[in-house]
């Protein structure tokens, strides 16, 4: 593995305690719902992103949230949308499905947001579908003349849908801009990328499309950053898709309840070792942009932050029965105007 | 007040919103400059511009999922499927993702799917696709099937100003064969609005697309035999206007439902089930569907004919229950 | 006699057929070493390696369509769905291609479609479909959903054996809840039967899946006020048991049709209208159906639990019917 | 243009006159449906491989049918299946939805063939669907030890499907016995390549799904013929996918319906001028191989063939109506047994 790069890609002192900010929440508020999944206070499954947080905070920094970018994350990639502002207590009270959730309670973890006023969208199940809708969300984008770029995130397994492959090439002949970043972390629930595809290389999809591409270590948030960043300014610029693949690792099974046994621990080891938030932070230290003392006190604002949130959504209610048969259509007024 | 065919109902009614909102705009296979596959977006890249008529790729998934994604950003897309049998191929996308953006998170997802359907062209088995039912169990899409060129330019128009997704059915049968003066200041069809097309006491016939005119005939072969048929064009089938459709049992009471799909699992089924909760007290005989056979639409012209309902099975599906 | 649960009633049922007939053989995500998302083929790639029981990428359309190319070629394909919901990416190929294989060209595509459908799990709008009413006016594929362990290995038996494709409709809820004393020896449960499961006299519910066991409460609840249900457990969808339902409401007089999909479109719709035509001079009140709400299954408990049906509904509608 | 190559792959001088017989048969049989068009004759839709008859003969006469290889056309293939054995009074019967058509009138053109008994399966109308099914089909062959080969026909438009690229990966990563000949005709209906795809070269999508692929001058019937022989030999090795991309070229419109006024008529007369029947049988004269008379006599066998063809499919009748509620399921034994 390559050292870090001390170079910082025009990132200020600020932009990456910013960023370890980012990681520490993200990793932080994760545990938390593993916490709260113990308790039986989660509904529904929980999926980690441990080992991966570099990758979903990093490329989601690159984008510019007040000139209307937008992210989609999967599952694994909620440091991406509390980079694009997702309130902690709204990520929890969905996971716990209350009452004042962003979805009231229909929808789960992350499946939420509103592209245009949050600034990320929630993905929906089905693997690969929201390529195509990122690729609309870009077209809209520049009709209105917006200048504002897409990023999605997909997976080595969700690569293999065709919804991907009609999106990717959609955006692409459209030279729309849109940046997609292609976690290749070494399984699809227990199904290895070699079983997924037969390409040396996930980022060579791109020559199918006629799209740019780039490999990236996933694990290293610096370089993560600067490909997204390079991806974003020439998407900016009107010079189309980009597809990044990021090499990183899933250390947790697929959800909480898959004890990835078929997961050879040798692997899960060698990448335990190469922590992303552990390299960030090192490299930090080394350059002398930052001391430990720097990240404890991240730390301490986070772990506050996430017991605020926590208690916030621990004390909301649980939706009412009656709102059940609400919201289907625009008629009945039930999610206000518009 | 000019003669408009459908087909140019539907172009006029995109044309003159796409004039009136600068948000809508159309995408699909061979739309620009071909004008599609049956010259209904014929002319609009000339005066729009291939960013608002945008020619797609071989991509029904692609073509539902960008228009959605559109749609969310404030957009009113108009997707057209080249036949409607290809929303088959972006079903997913439709259902899943289209249709449920409000009811789970809350965002408005207006986009109109449109294409041809219906047979009787022999297209055969994957281009005379009826196919209502399909979506009326997954909420959240409205459903649409005109069957006039008044209808079609006027609920096409409501459904591209809808803050909902609307399935917007085609009859390609008579996209040239009905020409109708339409009226020439902008007016909309009320989406969930039956028309009565005929008045009539006896029997009533709920129908819609191409079969208005099969129920048309029907209830004047009827009339010739002192039997007044009351024709009820149900135009939308998501919502249905339920309470044409009782009122008239409670006055007739028998009841016709004649669709062109196939009968099972069919959306009539659907129509049957709320009279024979809803109206059950008025009903003096059985209520009947008369719908196409349980197969694929078959191309060979007698097997097709034998495979759609006719005004021959209207007539003794009537007759049987005037009888009853 | 081994106490088997329904979850593992479908696994023996796999692994009986393939050890039976070689050109039987599994597809589907994450089904080999994995055994599968909930375990339903643990094991079966030890017994028949990784060329029988088949890890594929995340592709319904390839594991749909190639295991129909696999099933023109002779052999008998098992297609598993993660969950069920994903059945709706591959929807083109099932309905246009599988389905229609016989109809149209005269060649036997005999696959099996099946995997986890069915709320009631906190799985969302995503992890919680039930899937029969898409398909039902698509012809060409039947449909099965058994609500017993006997049922699910019975059925998946016959569907493995049957000559077209089946969409094999396992109900997640029941997997680990539902155990019973099979047969150890060989049986299938032929597709297109009902299963009395309580006879009555004074209502009749028709139901199928889980909610057979929603009915067999309400029924229980009656018994003690003296009414006499019966409880018909369709178990096939498509093709199915018109007679056993027309028999029971021609003794009852009142129906209530049951089931968990939404109300609109639902599989309950066909039955409703079958009823209202073939038995209407039976009926003593209106056909009635308890089904869930008309929204995608929401994922938080309370509104879940709100959607679908329950016994408390199914006993309001009986009791309205019976004071009819 | 190059030079047409006078090598010729092993092939004997009967064989040559075999291609010959069929590409004549291709276009004397588009003809005389044509005339039966114009004289209302054939329901439904007419679609014309003229100029593009190279390809799909060639390509189809690489298989080994006695070997129970399977061939896939889609519309414009109709060569291919003659090659495989398709008779043409079955063609003509199919496209005058005739009772004794293969399909018994409920299919269209070519929408016919079993690939176990008759070597070759018709498409479905929704494009790119086939490339799965034909992954299936070769699955199965290998299940059954039976060492087939398959090939799929797939347009420059249906490439841009979810279906093809599904069908692809999961072919490839299962290193399965099949090639794809990806026909690059210029147009997707109205919609010139461009519009479809951004890559340079349509081969350039193997790429994505990791198998091997080439490109071949489509209206070369020689070299066609020998890329495909080299594919299916990789595929019978065991060696998997490829994917072949057939320069060529569409000389009618869409369908008889459509007068192609969008394509620029000097790309009609540039491409008219590379006719692969001409310069096939040019290439064979100027080597030697054959003469205009060999030829004459070849012309004279295929038309007095599509005549007998045409009066028997003319004598047949329609279907009787009947019919149209039998045969969904296998229950009333409508098709006979199996
Ligand atoms: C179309 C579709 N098929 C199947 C699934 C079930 N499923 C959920 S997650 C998953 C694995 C995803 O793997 P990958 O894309 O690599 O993402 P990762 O979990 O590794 O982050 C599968 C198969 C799905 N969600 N969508
Ligand atoms: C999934 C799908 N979408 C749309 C169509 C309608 N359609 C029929 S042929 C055609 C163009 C096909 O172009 P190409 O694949 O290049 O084949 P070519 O006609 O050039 O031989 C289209 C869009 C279809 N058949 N299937
Ligand atoms: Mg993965
Ligand atoms: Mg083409």
């Amino acid at each position: 593995m390559t050292e870090l790069s001390l170079e910082t890609h025009g990132l200020t002192r600020e932009n990456l305690l910013a960023i370890d900010y980012f990681l520490r929440l993200t990793r932080t508020l994760e545990e938390r719902l593993v916490a709260l999944f113990r308790q039986a206070k989660v509904i529904g499954g929980l999926y980690r992103s441990l080992g991966q947080e570099g990758e979903s905070v990093a490329a989601a920094y690159a984008l510019d949230y007040k000139q209307g970018d937008v992210v989609q994350p999967l599952i694994r990639n909620m440091g991406s949308i509390l980079v694009a502002g997702a309130k902690p207590s709204d990520i929890i009270k969905q996971y716990m499905a209350k009452a004042d959730s962003p979805t009231r309670g229909r929808e789960l973890n992350i499946h939420f947001g509103h592209p245009d006023r949050d600034g990320f969208i929630g993905q929906i199940s089905m693997l690969g579908d929201m390529i195509p809708v990122m690729a609309g969300i870009t077209l809209a984008g520049r009709m209105q003349k917006r200048n504002l770029v897409g990023m999605a995130f997909i997976g080595d397994g969700a690569s293999s849908t065709g919804a991907f492959y009609e999106g990717m090439n959609f955006a692409t002949v459209q030279r729309l801009p849109l940046v997609v970043i292609l976690e290749n972390n070494g399984y699809a629930y227990s199904t290895p990328t070699a079983k997924q595809s037969a390409v040396k290389t996930l980022a060579d999809k791109a020559h199918a499309f006629g799209c740019a591409s780039e490999v990236v270590d996933g694990n290293d948030v610096l370089a993560t950053y600067a490909a997204a960043k390079r991806a974003v300014d020439r998407a900016r610029a009107g010079e189309g898709v980009t597809l990044i693949e990021a090499k990183t690792f899933r250390i947790k099974g697929h959800a909480e309840h898959d004890n990835q046994a078929y997961v050879p621990s040798a692997l899960i080891e060698e990448w335990s070792a190469k922590d992303p938030v552990v390299r960030f932070e090192k490299a930090l230290v080394d350059a002398g942009l930052a001391a430990t003392s720097d990240f404890d006190a991240i730390q301490a604002r986070v772990r506050s932050e996430v017991d605020t949130a926590t208690d916030e959504a621990e004390r909301s209610p649980m939706p009412r029965p009656e709102e059940a048969a609400l919201g289907l259509f625009a008629g009945d007024g039930y999610w206000g105007k518009g | 007040m000019p003669v408009t065919t459908y087909v140019d109902a539907i172009r006029e009614a995109m044309i003159e919103e796409m004039r009136r909102d600068p948000r809508v705009f159309l995408i699909g296979e061979d739309v620009g400059s071909y004008g599609g596959a049956f010259k209904t977006s014929a002319g609009m890249i000339d005066e729009f511009g291939p960013g608002r008529v945008i020619d797609t790729p071989i991509s029904e998934v692609a073509i539902v999922g960008a228009a959605s994604g559109a749609a969310l950003m404030g957009m009113r897309p108009i997707a057209e499927m080249q036949f409607i049998d290809f929303i088959t191929c972006a079903y997913d996308m439709l259902v899943n993702f289209t249709a449920t953006s409000r009811y789970r998170v809350g965002s408005s997802c207006p986009i109109v799917v449109r294409g041809p359907a219906g047979g009787g062209t022999h297209g055969g088995p994957f281009h005379s696709l009826n196919p209502e039912a399909m979506f009326m169990n997954r909420p959240g899409i409205k459903i649409v099937a005109p069957g006039t060129a008044y209808d079609a330019k006027g609920l096409l128009k409501a459904a591209i100003r809808d803050d909902d997704p609307v399935l917007f059915i085609e009859h390609k049968f008579l996209y040239r064969r009905i020409k109708e003066d339409l009226p020439s200041e902008d007016y909309v069809v009320p989406i969930g609005k039956a028309n009565v097309r005929r008045t009539g006491k006896d029997i009533t016939i709920i129908t819609w697309g191409a079969m208005i005119y099969v129920a048309d005939d029907a209830a004047a072969d009827l009339a010739n035999d002192g039997v007044s048929a009351e024709v009820i064009d149900l135009r939308s089938i998501i919502p249905f206007d339920e309470e044409a459709i009782l009122n008239s049992v409670a006055k007739t009471n028998r009841v016709i439902i004649l669709h062109e799909a196939p009968l099972t699992g069919g959306a009539g089924a659907e129509f049957a089930a709320r009279i024979a909760e809803k109206a059950f007290d008025y009903l003096d005989a059985p209520v009947k569907r008369v719908a196409a056979l349980d197969v694929p639409t078959p191309y060979s012209p007698p097997l097709e004919a034998a495979a759609l309902p006719d005004k021959a099975r209207v007539l003794a599906a009537a007759r049987e229950l005037l009888r009853y």
